[in-house]
């Protein structure tokens, strides 16, 4: 899976919880928080798609990794890679 | 045979549109089940039948203009119509007491078991008539005809007097109008659309303004160590994959569900100068939507289902709410709402309670606080938790002694 | 429970007074012998004889008089006035000596005196004999008013009026003479209790007396109709139930008050009043009344059957309320 | 009207028992004077109608009657009330509307009740109380009580229909009331004349059948007397009575009449024959009082009166959350 695969994946899992999102003008290095008004319920729920997208889980003490698309996409194709 | 008419589904309701028909003319809908989706000013909703029978005819077809609560929408016919039972309904528990005054349940009580007692009324005269001809909507500034009965009823259902259409003599609003339009059944002027967010800050302001104008509000705070709580969750989280991880505000919730418990007079609503307090514990949880505005549809029971049911139900409550598909009973009878804004760094939170509720909890950040522990500073993650109380319901004693028995509860989260 | 007519009720009542306790007495006009001009006290006169059935020359203002003192003096007088319409002869002694003699003696003496009057309209007496004016006396405070509506009623609220320590008008309203009905039970009556003759949850029909039939058939007419009428029987007008009156508009919404008065100035206004101060939020229409023309009751049959409330009118007016 | 002589009457007369006489005669006297005076204070409200110079009627005719027998008066009455033996300070209250009066401020000056001494008021509807008493009278025949019933009414009262109606009733029935019409010749202000076709006023109880007499008013030894003789008769059995007592009141109706109606020399002529002055002048005359007396007399008067003012000065009013006290009997449960 590529990086550009990945982050379709990931944008897609966003775009369920954040519905009004446009790709295009989400900055990679922007806190997905403060951007597009993630709170918890909506950080889980994106974790879900991603545990479905994906098939990895990503454990609680990881969360604070996941703040920006970028760190995202990298944390994923890390964790696809090490399975 | 039934009228299924456009219910109104909060205080603040007085319109909504039909988005889709979810039974179809010819099927079986049974008191309770979903019929057809509803959009209000705040969210789109699953509306239930009151009836049990066959959805007949449908009167107004989806994508139409806005209209007044009380409309009728459908004819809901068949032998089994109000004789039928209703086995489908999961909950049977009506929300107030059985004994609670004949005018008592608000507008947050017409779910269909609650309404049971009351359904078999006969009708006073042939609906026909009134129907049939109905008079003419008082002129613009002109004097509305509305009896004193119905008047109050409105007033305490938390109806629009102005969006209803009178079927009493001279086009008086009578009672009937009103308990009609409340559940739904009556014809007004259309109102012009407007922004959907603007309309539910009218909304919201029309909610929140009569709160301050009528309730006087009094404020608690304090502050609960909530360490034992996180860790306990932590190592909860830590064994279980994603899908199955709860949030803490879950044990919030379930904390302040159990509290209630300990004083119930927190928990129900203040109806015609009279505190009626609520058996069951519906948790009102505000939840902000996307771009702007709340809703607070209720978690039914939450005192009496586990953590991780609790957990379910609040996914499924908030993605339906920003999904805007929140049911009708959930829009209408939560017992005393809670709100948190600790996700946006706030430290604490003094609510608005919403009408006819007599309290609203509310929760801060959780934030790490130097803490005297056995006679030893130590940095705690606390988090404040405020009461809003109606005076008139209740005292700040009392909700001192809530929450008090909230942060005991936090301490022991195993026991949640 | 043995069947008799209100008259027959009125009289048991007396009968059973006067053999109980020897300061009971009747005095009137035309009481003994003749046995009453409504034959209410025949064979009294026989069974208890002149000193305690007592015939009265015609002053009616003089014998109600000699009543108040009587029953300063010890006594337990029951004094009949032939018919309510004579009973303004003697509107003095009523109103300014038994009602206000307990209060303007600092509490000092209580008049314990009863009054029978026929009353109401309906038997082609014209426009001397024929009125309901008992909403009038109801007005006065220190006297009691009773309008027994039933033969039950027409015994026992006469035993409670003789029971009670202060001066009770009672209207025998002449209609109900010849009624048939259950004898009272021994249980005694209590004035300033209201009845709900018949239940119902959509309009309720206040009446007092002469007007119950009315308001019975009418409830009749209008179940037909699927108007649930509660039918409610005052019983007295003074002490009135004010709880009962509320209670049954707070349950229906609706309220008709029947009343033999003129319209203008009727005690179905004052009922109307304390449903506006006591029950306000619970209407759902005003409140409406069927009362008398306001018109001297006139001879001719059609005139004043025109003139009187009927059945018929207390349905209309429940109609008007819902269309 | 001229003032006209009755037969002299001069019956022997005890010291003490003159003595009595003369002190009640000056008690309402001198606490009507007193009522005047604190009447203009503003101290007492509403109509006050003295029954200044009609006293002999009040004293003789009590003199004559039992404790036992029943006292009905008119708006008149506190000359009726003291005679009676009502304590003047209950009346004096009663006038100041205070709670401690012998009707508890409920009744005034004109509605004075003391059911303890059978004075059963102080009506002011004119022949309103005179069925009253017939039906007292009625009452004590059916009991069996040989007690009379004294009525108290005035010249105008025998021109209502209630006083017909009851001289009829009472001799119908044969009732024990003593019938006592204080003939002061004015309704107010329409002297007899002007409203009686037979100004005898005794005469009409004739028609009815009842034993009757005109008597001086302004002679307290002859009402005494005249009452002694119809209260036997009444007590006998032989059914009621009729009295009348010409007499005049010195002072208006009630305070603040002008009197128009009536010329200053009439009042001065009557006011020569003042019961009081008068029965000084005989017991003087006899022998049987001295000016030390009398000046004793006064003087233990003017305390009794000075003391009932102060007891109404000093009595409480009746709390107002009691108004609606006394309209009807309490009864239990």
């Amino acid at each position: 899976m590529t990086n550009d695969e990945i982050k379709a994946k990931v944008l897609a899992a966003l775009a369920a919880v954040a519905p009004e999102l446009e790709p295009d003008q989400l900055a990679p290095g922007a806190n997905l928080r403060d951007e597009l008004d993630i709170d918890s319920m909506d950080a889980l729920n994106f974790l879900v798609g991603l545990s479905k997208a994906f098939g990895i889980d990503v454990p609680e003490a990881d969360y604070r990794k996941l703040s920006t698309l970028d760190a995202i996409v990298g944390y994923v194709a890390a964790r696809i890679g090490k399975r | 045979m039934g009228e299924f008419v456009l219910p109104k589904l909060g205080a603040d309701m007085s319109r909504g549109r039909l988005v889709e028909w979810v039974k179809k003319p010819g099927e079986r809908v049974a008191r309770g089940e979903v019929i057809a989706v509803i959009e209000t000013d705040k969210a789109n909703v699953e509306v239930e039948a009151y009836d049990s029978g066959t959805l007949e005819k449908i009167l107004v077809a989806p994508g139409s203009e806005w209209l007044p609560v009380g409309t009728p929408l459908a004819v809901i016919g068949g032998e089994e119509v109000q004789s039928a039972p209703a086995p489908e309904v999961p909950r049977a528990p009506p929300t107030l007491p059985v004994s609670a005054p004949r005018d008592s349940p608000p507008a947050p009580a017409p779910r269909a078991p609650a309404r049971a007692p009351e359904a078999p009324r006969p009708p006073v005269r042939p609906r026909e008539a009134p129907r049939a001809a109905p008079a003419p909507r008082a002129a613009e500034g002109a004097r509305l005809h509305v009896s004193p009965a119905a008047r109050r009823r409105a007033q305490a259902l938390g109806v629009d007097i102005a969006t209803v259409r009178g079927s009493g003599p001279d086009g008086r609003i009578v009672l009937e109008d009103v308990e009609a339009a409340a559940r739904g059944a009556s014809l007004a002027a259309p109102v012009p659309a407007a922004d959907k967010r603007t309309r539910m800050r009218e909304a919201i302001a029309a909610a929140m303004a009569r709160s301050k104008r009528e309730i006087p509000h009094y404020y608690l705070a304090t502050t609960i160590d909530l360490g034992r709580a996180l860790a306990w969750l932590a190592s909860y989280n830590a064994a279980r994959p994603v899908t199955e991880r709860m949030l803490y505000g879950v044990l919030l919730l379930k904390a302040v569900a159990l509290a209630l418990r300990q004083v119930p007079e927190l928990n129900g609503f203040w109806i015609e100068g009279h505190a009626q307090v609520s058996e069951a514990v519906h948790l009102g949880v505000a939840i902000s939507l996307r771009g702007g505005g709340l809703v607070a549809p209720a978690l039914h029971d939450a005192d009496k289902l586990a953590l991780p049911e609790l957990m379910t139900r609040l996914q499924d409550l908030v993605t339906r709410a920003r999904a805007s598909s929140l049911r009708s009973s959930e829009m209408t009878d939560a017992t005393i709402t809670v709100t948190s804004l600790g996700e946006r760094g706030v430290e604490a939170v003094y609510g608005v309670i919403y009408p006819p509720q007599v309290a609203l909890v509310g929760f801060g950040k959780v934030v790490t606080r130097p803490w005297a522990v056995d006679g030893a500073v130590r940095p705690r993650e606390v988090v404040t938790a405020t009461l809003s109380g109606d005076h008139r319901a209740s005292d700040g004693h009392r909700g001192g002694i809530f929450l008090d028995a909230l942060d005991r509860l936090l301490q022991e989260p195993e026991n949640l | 429970m043995a069947k008799l007519t209100y008259r027959e009720a009125v009289r048991a009542a007396m009968r059973e007074a006067m053999a109980a306790d020897p300061r009971v007495f009747l005095m009137g006009e035309d009481v003994g012998l003749h046995g009453g001009a409504f034959a209410v006290s025949m064979g009294l006169f026989e069974e208890f004889g002149p000193e305690r059935i007592r015939d009265t020359p015609l002053m009616e203002s003089t014998f109600v008089g000699a009543g108040i003192g009587a029953a300063v003096g010890g006594m337990r007088p029951i004094v009949e006035v032939m018919t309510i319409n004579f009973s303004l002869l003697a509107l003095d002694q009523i109103v300014n000596t038994a009602a206000a003699l307990r209060h303007m003696s600092g509490g000092q003496l209580s008049v314990p005196l009863v009054v029978r009057m026929a009353s109401g309209g309906g038997r082609g007496l014209a426009a001397q004999h024929s009125h309901s004016l008992e909403g009038w006396y109801a007005h006065v405070p220190g006297i009691k008013v009773a309008t027994p509506a039933t033969v039950a009623d027409a015994k026992g609220l006469l035993l409670a009026a003789l029971a009670d320590p202060d001066p009770v008008l009672v209207f025998e309203h002449a209609t109900l003479y010849p009624m048939e009905g259950e004898d009272a039970d021994d249980t005694p009556m209590t004035l300033g209790r209201a009845a709900v003759r018949r239940a119902g949850d959509d309009v309720t029909i206040i009446a007092y007396g002469g007007s119950l039939p009315k308001a019975l058939a009418a409830a009749d007419a209008l179940a037909a109709e699927e108007i649930a009428a509660e039918v409610l029987d005052l019983r007295t007008l003074r002490p009135l139930d004010v709880e009962a009156i509320v209670a049954s508009v707070a349950k229906t919404h609706h309220a008709v008050v029947v009343d033999e008065m003129w319209r203008t100035g009727s005690f179905a206004g004052e009922i109307a009043a304390i449903i506006m101060e006591r029950a306000f939020d619970e209407l759902d229409a005003p409140v409406a009344r069927v009362a008398s023309a306001e018109v001297p009751m006139p001879y001719s049959k059609p005139l004043e059957d025109a003139a009187l409330p009927s059945a018929e009118k207390i349905v209309a007016a429940a109609r008007r309320l819902f269309s | 009207m001229t003032l006209e002589r009755l037969p002299p009457h001069a019956p022997a007369i005890e010291r003490d028992h003159a003595h009595q006489l003369l002190r009640q005669m000056l008690l309402i006297r001198r606490f009507e004077e007193r009522t005047e005076e604190r009447y203009a204070a503003g101290k007492i409200r509403g109509f006050l109608h003295v029954y200044i110079g009609e006293e002999a009627i009040a004293v003789g005719a009590m003199r004559s009657l039992t404790d036992d027998d029943a006292i009905v008066a008119t708006y008149r009455e506190h000359g009726h009330a003291l005679a009676r033996g009502v304590p003047a300070g209950a009346l004096m209250a009663e006038m100041f509307g205070k709670a401690n009066g012998c009707s508890r401020g409920r009744g005034g000056s004109m509605h004075m009740f003391d059911a303890s001494r059978r004075f059963y008021g102080g009506h002011a509807i004119v022949a309103g109380g005179i069925p009253f008493a017939v039906g007292l009278a009625l009452a004590d025949k059916m009991q069996g009580q040989s007690r009379v019933t004294a009525c108290f009414f005035g010249d105008g009262a025998v021109a209502e229909g209630e006083f017909h109606e009851s001289m009829n009733l009472a001799a119908l029935w044969k009732l024990p009331v003593l019938f006592m019409c204080e003939n002061n010749q004015y309704a107010i202000s329409t002297p007899l004349a002007t409203s009686h076709s037979e100004p005898d006023l005794h005469l009409k109880a004739r028609a009815y059948r009842l034993p009757s007499e005109a008597v001086d008013g302004m002679d307290v030894c002859a009402v005494e007397t005249a009452v002694a003789r119809a209260a036997a008769s009444v007590r006998r059995g032989d059914g009621p009575y009729f009295l009348e007592f010409r007499t005049y009141r010195f002072r208006g109706h009630s305070m603040g009449d002008p009197q128009r109606y009536r010329a200053k020399e009439e009042v001065a002529q009557w006011e020569k024959r003042d019961p009081i002055v008068q029965f000084i002048d005989r017991l003087a005359r006899e022998g049987l009082v001295t000016d030390v007396e009398i000046a004793a007399m006064e003087r233990d008067v003017a305390n009794e009166v000075a003391w009932s003012v102060e007891e109404a000065e000093q009595g409480p009013w009746e709390p107002v959350e009691d108004l609606e006290k006394d309209v009807y009997t309490p009864t239990d449960g």
